[in-house]
């Protein structure tokens, strides 16, 4: 029988789910956003787990599937709680540091001028703009695509 | 004799080194009493333990340290006749090289880590002569090449450490061609073929085209990968190189511990492995002699050439191990007598040498050999005795060389290869060549200009007593080990022994 | 006896978050000596008597949780126990200057310990997901302990690499639960037969773990995670957490799929995981060869050793018995041998770069003499990565050659030696350094506990090469065998 | 006993010393002085040693390679005469570096000396391939001192030289010896005596033949290897010329003697007649070829030398005849040993007059002119001389060949001697 029992649809729609989660997960940059895309797919997973099991003893309520998706639900919940913690660590760890980045571009400015000065130099005072570039933003780009090299 | 108490023999050979340099690595630099007296101890006892193993062979006895280590292979240390001579040989002049370090590096920093990777390489030198089967073999030749680098780039100076970087692109090369060797022996064969037996595992072998094929080119992986420690001539760059680490290091690296593995590896190859007779008829001897030859002949021309004392003697060095070669591939007994003994009579010549070239470069600071005008007047111990190792790298007599010299000769006219007697005279005049101006300069040039830098002055004796008297000492082995060879406890008779042996099937 | 070895790391996780710093260093210490005693205590008990089963709350298979304890999982037990009980006393003395992270250290410290057990004991499927995820969590904890910008970049990459990798495990679990009905491997094993649905599920499983072993495609995450992190957390990491993803892959494809691995899909599916292998090592020992920082070198190295322990697929699955037990034993002793000395090696350099304050590779002139006993360590380390004699990755790399030889498989055989040697170039670049006279820091002076518990563990990875006999044998008395020996 | 004999100069010459040099000259003239009286005894007193008995023999087989030392009848003249030379020599060096001790490298000169000393007594006293060669070899590298003695710019080209033709000479008797060691083939410490037997019995045995007589060639002079000869004698102080001219080209010839196929031997296997050929032709040349260059030099010890080198031909010619003809190799034996001695004791003789004559005061000069005629005379070979008598005998024996030839060229020689000698004369007036 290729009927498509209910079961199957839920399998079928939790397949469909993980794909376009997975889809978003790879293209996103932002890191909330790849989140988001983590969490359908772990209920695409869990909707695909309940949909396969049913086939299995005609019908009757098979308690494993049940209990399996309730510990990745809760593992997933876990999993979501650290990364947000991590993602707003990493946003204020990046706020500073651009801030320092900042104070220090502007001590190197201050020190070329007094130098500019003390070789009488005159030098048109070309403060560096600092690059508009919200700092939010940056903070919460996809940490797989930017490109500011080695950690250190 | 109860077989408890010689299961532990060969064990305690290598440990006492192997323990010595865990402790010396440990103690603080300042402690230099405790560190040399560490040293020597170990030397003695290491000396003493050889002696008592020897003694035991004569007496037909074995000593033999057996346990299974890898699925199906022993880690195996045996003491025969033939890891007896290299032994004996590593461990006299240990002592004596030991000696000499502590005496020449007086005040120069780093003696701990020095002292410790020497004891090291020492263990690594036992183990290799004690070694049963070519998988202990392989681990105790890999480890002397990871105990020599620290030594080589002891100096920590830009060049010393050119030199380490040549060093372990040659040797580790090497040693991965002698794993990728081992292992197919072992995948082909299996171990107990791969055992070292007097007389070599391999007459019984049927005749079939595809083993001695593969068999064939075994044994030119196996050459490949001992060459490159034995010096043969494509793969010797590393040794003129690694000439700039400190004196004893040189003595150490060319006369007892790596040069002679590589050489030691291929006698164990040739007459334990695959048999001298098996050998011939695989007609692998003709290629290894030829190659041997050449390298004869490539060393003595490039040691002409050099202007610096120590890269003479290493180019020397380069040419005086492959007589070791050549005399392993003359198919018979004489041949393998003069192979062996000179196996020993060159260690001891060279490390005079080298003893006597670090002499000259820590007393006067002399470096080249245009700089030894007249030092015969200043230091006549040292340049007797660099005399005696000259003449005996001729092979003049009464010295040891002319010993092996004699018995390189009279083995090749036994096997019919003249063109190899051809060789040893040439290479003979060679080196007379490039020695005898070396003499010239000590004994009839007056000195022409003031010395380097003379760090010694002339008290009593031309230089510090721990450079002097091991290369008296070593000079006088040279001499005697000549003048005495017939004798019952000489090199000579412990290397026919063995030959007889080798042939006995 | 088994339930020890979860319930003890679980109760001192919670002990250390409690318990005020004073008492803190004693029960750390009474904690390993007894995880290590429970850990021996089993390794004797399924020597003497084979593998245990052991139901929690006697629950039968399905749906109970089964604790399997065979050779393999003891051994890892004890491989795991060892290492974590040096590196514990190592972060002792180093995390004296971490007043912040010391407090989160300890707890993510037993946990990873318990997930670990966890992973070594599971007998099912869904067990091990339990397990892989707590361990992954736990780690990426300890990776974001430094707080800085950087530290915290890599713990993301980290997590996300994780969770995809995760998910796709999970994923793979759930189609095998709709075909099979059952999680438990040993019912699972003989239940399987070669059809498509099988061969989707092992490679979902296979894609997840993996991403979760940064085998070479997905390797993007370790470097700056394990090179970024504490010393003892790097150590950690590359020794044991690695690992535990690689254990479940080789039990899945060896002792679960043992009857149908050789159906030609999956038998070519082992061939790429090997050329993957072969891909980490070359790329690895490159990138290596090429890092600035000592630690970035460090944990490439751990990228390129991962790659010898893929080649056990290629070798085992397809092959003659005799080849597959040669390789099943060289990838055991290889991934003990590595876990003892990158442990040691890790610990090393973490001590070196405490000294000089400074992590790059030249700026580690001069250290041959000042703090000779943590290179000495590094050394011996080196010797085993390299898998030069005497040690434990020698007889490792040995077993393989022969494995490789023995199923006629000449471009594993080259691929092992080429691998020495380009190991042998980025480790020398590390002593040609330190062997340079002039140091070009001050070195500040560090605790002797930092450097002989390095020089001990780097010391069993040497022991190794003379006492493999005693872990392989107990690898014989073990449940599964690739290609049944 | 014997042992004492040939190594007793070795111990004197370890006793030498920079700083008490000028009180040990007395040593020049002890060293040889025991061997002399030994070997007279022998001669003179008792039986008198027949040809082929062997006294004095020391079998020691733990040194070396198995050292058996003899003194054989044949030899034992030879070994009292070249005794005495060395006794001149010593003495006339004695008294020289008495009267002026402000000489440079003394120490040096007479350890040189005594070393020299050493190997030429064992040359003739060893039994062994091995001390044979040895000894050979000490005596070569040990007269390299005497030549460059005065350290001026010829005597150091001249020791170049002779150093690389005695390393060249070394390498071809190695060789040759090696080869014949290896015919003998019994154990590994093969005697000389039993050299010749295995050499003539093995069909390379010419090829060892040829290498032994051009490696004793270059000790002996032979023409075309004589080059150093003439170079290295003017430069050398006196007594050392006398002593390189009188005993030490004798050494070659003892090894020709000892180790070639003559005799009885030299009829087995291969036949050795080019190789005897080669020996007369070269004898003849270095005869004639010698004298021509010899008259023609400057100085007198150079002709002194050519004439050695012409005598030596001479030897060289007796030797080949020997060989051709092995039925009367004994009476040209004896003709040769008694050539020998005869030009050995002249030779010396005429060389220490060389030196004398700058030495003593100019109203002596006739006087010993006059005496320095007696050994000149004897070289020419004037009836009733030495030279006559040594020459006779050889002369009596060519009769008898069918070699009428030889005879002739062999007799114009002696005028080829009388022209060097008035040269000689004329340079010393």
């Amino acid at each position: 029988m290729i009927s498509f029992s209910v079961d199957f649809w839920y399998a079928g729609i939790g397949a469909a789910l993980i794909a376009l989660s997975l889809l978003a997960f790879l293209l996103s940059k932002r890191l909330l956003k790849k989140l988001l895309a983590f969490n359908i797919m772990g209920s695409g997973v869990f909707l695909m787990m309940v949909g396969m099991a049913q086939t299995q003893n005609d019908g009757a309520a098979d308690a494993v599937p049940q209990a399996l998706v309730l510990t990745g639900i809760v593992v997933a919940v876990s999993a979501t709680a650290l990364a947000l913690v991590v993602i707003r660590r990493f946003a204020l760890a990046s706020v500073v540091a651009a801030l320092a980045a900042e104070n220090k571009a502007a001590e190197n400015d201050a020190a070329e001028n007094d130098a500019a000065e003390k070789n009488g130099a005159e030098r048109t005072g070309s403060d560096t703009a600092v690059s508009d570039t919200t700092v939010t933003d940056t903070a919460l780009t996809d940490p797989n695509l930017n490109k500011n090299g080695d950690p250190q | 004799m109860m077989p408890e108490f010689t299961f532990w023999l060969p064990v305690v050979v290598v440990g006492t080194s192997l323990l010595a340099a865990l402790i010396i690595f440990a103690l603080p630099e300042a402690q230099q009493r405790t560190r040399s007296v560490l040293n020597i101890g170990a030397a003695v006892v290491k000396l003493a333990i050889v002696a008592y193993m020897v003694q035991l062979i004569m007496a037909g006895d074995i000593a033999e340290t057996r346990f299974e280590i890898v699925p199906g292979i022993d880690f195996l240390l045996r003491a025969d006749a033939l890891s007896m001579l290299f032994a004996g040989l590593s461990s006299v002049l240990w002592l004596f090289t030991t000696l000499y370090a502590i005496g020449y590096l007086e005040g120069s920093p780093h003696r701990s880590r020095f002292f410790g990777f020497f004891s090291l390489c020492v263990a690594s030198t036992m183990g290799i002569a004690l070694a049963g089967n070519l998988f202990t073999f392989l681990i105790f030749f890999e480890m002397l090449t990871l105990s020599t680098y620290p030594l080589v780039v002891h100096r920590g100076t830009e060049a010393s450490l050119k030199a380490g970087r040549t060093y372990l692109r040659y040797t580790l090369s090497g040693g991965a061609v002698l794993l990728t060797a081992v292992a197919l022996f072992y995948g082909l064969f299996g171990a107990e073929a791969a055992e070292f037996t007097e007389a070599g595992g391999f007459q019984t072998l049927g005749e079939g085209s595809e083993v001695s094929l593969w068999l064939t080119i075994l044994f030119f992986m196996f050459i490949a990968g001992l060459g490159v420690k034995a010096a043969l001539v494509p793969l010797h760059g590393w040794l003129p190189v690694a000439m700039v680490a400190p004196a004893p290091v040189s003595a150490l690296l060319h006369a007892v511990a790596v040069v002679k593995a590589g050489a030691f590896g291929i006698v164990r190859v040739v007459y334990n492995v695959y048999g001298i007779e098996f050998a011939w008829q695989l007609g692998v001897l003709l290629p290894l002699a030829i190659l041997a030859a050449i390298t004869i002949l490539w060393g003595s021309l490039q040691a002409l050439r050099q202007i610096e004392l120590k890269k003479r003697l290493a180019y020397s060095t380069v040419s005086q191990v492959s007589y070791i070669v050549l005399g392993v591939c003359l198919f018979g007994p004489i041949g393998t007598i003069g192979g062996l003994v000179h196996l020993l009579h060159q260690g001891i010549m060279k490390v005079t040498l080298f003893f006597c070239a670090g002499n000259y470069a820590e007393t006067l600071g002399i470096h080249r050999i245009d700089e030894l005008d007249g030092t015969g007047k200043r230091m006549p111990l040292t340049s007797i005795a660099f005399t005696i190792g000259a003449f005996g790298m001729i092979g003049v007599p009464p010295t040891a060389g002319f010993i092996s010299k004699w018995y390189l000769a009279s083995g090749a006219f036994a096997a019919g290869m003249n063109w190899a007697v051809l060789v040893l005279i040439i290479s003979s005049m060679l080196n007379a060549a490039y020695f005898l101006p070396i003499l010239y300069r000590l004994w009839f040039k007056p000195q022409k200009q003031p010395w380097p830098d003379e760090q010694i002055a002339a008290a009593r004796f031309e230089t510090h007593g721990l450079l002097l008297w091991p290369v008296v000492a070593t000079a006088v082995f040279s001499i005697a080990a000549g003048l005495f060879a017939a004798h019952a406890f000489s090199p000579l008779t412990w290397a026919t022994l063995i030959s007889v042996r080798e042939y006995l099937p | 006896m088994m339930p020890l070895l979860l319930i003890i790391p679980l109760a001192w996780a919670i002990l250390c978050i409690l318990l005020p710093q004073r008492w803190l260093s004693l029960t750390i210490r009474a904690g390993l000596l007894l995880q290590v005693g429970a850990a021996l205590l089993l390794t004797a008990d399924v020597y003497v008597n084979g593998p245990i089963e052991y139901a929690l709350g006697d629950w039968q298979a399905p749906l109970g949780i089964a604790l399997i304890a065979d050779g393999v999982s003891v051994t890892l037990i004890s491989l795991s126990a060892v290492v974590a009980l040096f590196v514990a006393f190592y972060a002792q003395s180093y995390l004296q200057r971490y007043e912040h992270e010391q407090t989160y250290f300890w707890p993510l410290f037993w946990f990873l310990l318990a997930s670990l057990n966890g992973i070594w004991l599971a007998g099912d499927l869904f067990n091990l997901y339990v397990g892989l995820e707590l361990l992954g969590l736990a780690a990426v904890g300890m990776v974001t302990l430094t707080g800085e910008k950087p530290a915290l970049h890599a713990a993301l990459r980290y997590l996300y690499a994780a969770l995809l990798g995760s998910l796709a495990y999970l994923a793979g679990v759930a189609i095998l639960y709709g075909a099979y009905g059952t999680l438990a491997i040993p019912q699972l094993g003989e239940l399987l037969d070669a059809n498509i649905t099988t061969f989707v599920a092992i490679g979902l499983i296979s894609i997840g773990l993996l991403l979760k072993t940064a085998i070479f495609p997905f390797h993007y995450w370790l470097p700056p995670a394990h090179g970024g992190a504490l010393a003892p957390v790097s150590a950690l990491l590359s020794a044991l957490v690695v690992k535990a993803s690689f254990y479940i892959l080789a039990r899945v494809w060896l002792d679960m799929a043992s009857e149908i691995n050789s159906h030609v899909v999956l038998y070519s599916a082992a061939q790429g995981l090997g050329v993957l292998g072969a891909g980490a090592i070359l790329w690895g020992s490159w990138q290596a060869y090429k890092a600035a920082q000592v630690k970035m070198l460090v944990a490439y190295s751990t990228v390129a050793q991962l790659g010898y322990l893929m080649l056990l697929f290629p070798l085992a699955i397809g092959t003659t018995a005799v080849a597959a037990g040669l390789a099943w034993q060289g990838a055991m002793l290889h991934l003990l041998a590595h876990g003892f000395a990158k442990a040691a090696m890790f610990m090393s350099v973490g001590t070196l770069v405490l000294a000089i304050g400074h992590g790059k590779v030249n700026d580690l002139a001069g250290v041959s003499h000042r703090i000779p006993i943590s290179l000495f360590a590094f050394g011996l380390s080196a010797v085993s990565i390299m898998g030069l004699p005497p040690s434990g990755g020698f007889n490792a790399k040995w077993l393989l050659l022969q494995s490789a030889m023995a199923s006629q498989q000449w471009w594993w055989f080259i691929l092992l030696v080429v691998g020495g040697l380009l190991t042998a170039a980025y480790v020398f670049r590390v002593f040609r350094i330190s062997f340079v006279e002039k140091a070009t820091h001050e070195f500040s002076s560090t605790s002797s506990t930092l450097d002989f518990t390095a020089l001990a563990l780097a010391a069993i990875a040497i022991a190794m090469g003379f006492f493999s006999q005693w872990p392989l044998s107990l690898l014989q008395s073990s449940g599964f065998q690739g290609g049944g020996l | 006993m014997i042992i004492l004999l040939v190594l007793l100069p070795l111990l004197l010459a370890a006793l030498v010393t920079e700083q008490r040099v000028r009180k040990q000259l007395w040593i020049f003239a002890a060293a040889p002085l025991p061997m002399l009286l030994v070997a007279a005894g022998y001669i003179f007193h008792g039986d008198g040693l027949a040809s082929g008995e062997t006294a004095m023999v020391l079998n020691a087989d733990w040194l070396l390679l198995g050292v058996y030392w003899r003194v054989s009848g044949g030899l034992v003249t030879l070994l009292a005469v070249t005794a005495l030379l060395w006794l001149l020599a010593g003495v006339y060096s004695w008294q020289e570096y008495q009267k002026n001790p402000g000489e440079a490298h003394l120490a040096r000169y007479l350890r040189c000396w005594l070393l020299t000393l050493t190997g030429n007594f064992g040359v003739l006293v060893a039994g062994d391939i091995a001390s044979f060669y040895s000894f050979f070899a000490l005596m070569t590298f040990a007269a390299y001192g005497l030549v460059i003695h005065f350290e001026t710019r010829p005597a150091l080209f001249a020791g170049r030289i002779y150093i690389a033709m005695a390393v060249l000479g070394e390498a071809l008797l190695l060789s040759g010896l090696l080869w014949g060691a290896h015919l003998i083939n019994d154990d590994i410490s093969p005697l000389l005596r039993e050299l010749p037997r295995a050499i003539a019995a093995s069909e390379q045995g010419p090829w060892v033949a040829l290498l032994l007589f051009t490696g004793f060639g270059v000790k002996a002079g032979l023409a075309g290897l004589h080059w150093w000869l003439p170079l290295a004698h003017p430069v050398a102080p006196t007594p050392a010329s006398a002593v390189l001219s009188g005993a030490m080209i004798k050494a070659g010839l003892v090894g020709w003697l000892l180790t070639l196929p003559l005799g009885e031997f030299s009829v087995m296997a291969a036949d050795y007649s080019n190789i005897a050929w080669l020996a007369i032709g070269l004898g003849l040349i270095g005869a004639y070829g010698a004298a021509a260059m010899g008259v023609f030099a400057q100085q007198a010890k150079t002709v002194l030398a050519y004439s050695s080198v012409s005598q030596m031909g001479m030897l060289t010619c007796m030797l080949g005849v020997g060989w051709l003809y092995p039925q009367f190799w004994l009476a040209i034996f004896a003709a040769m040993l008694a050539f020998a001695m005869h030009h050995g004791v002249n030779k010396t003789l005429l060389f220490l007059g060389v030196g004398i004559r700058k030495r003593i005061p100019a109203a002596f000069v006739p006087l010993l002119l006059v005496l320095m005629a007696i050994p000149a005379l004897n070289l020419i070979g004037l009836p009733f001389t030495s030279g006559a008598y040594a020459k006779d005998l050889f002369k009596a024996v060519l009769t008898e060949l069918p070699q009428p030839l030889i005879y002739a060229i062999f007799s114009y020689a002696a005028l080829a001697t009388t022209a060097l000698i008035l040269r000689f004369a004329w340079l010393l007036r």
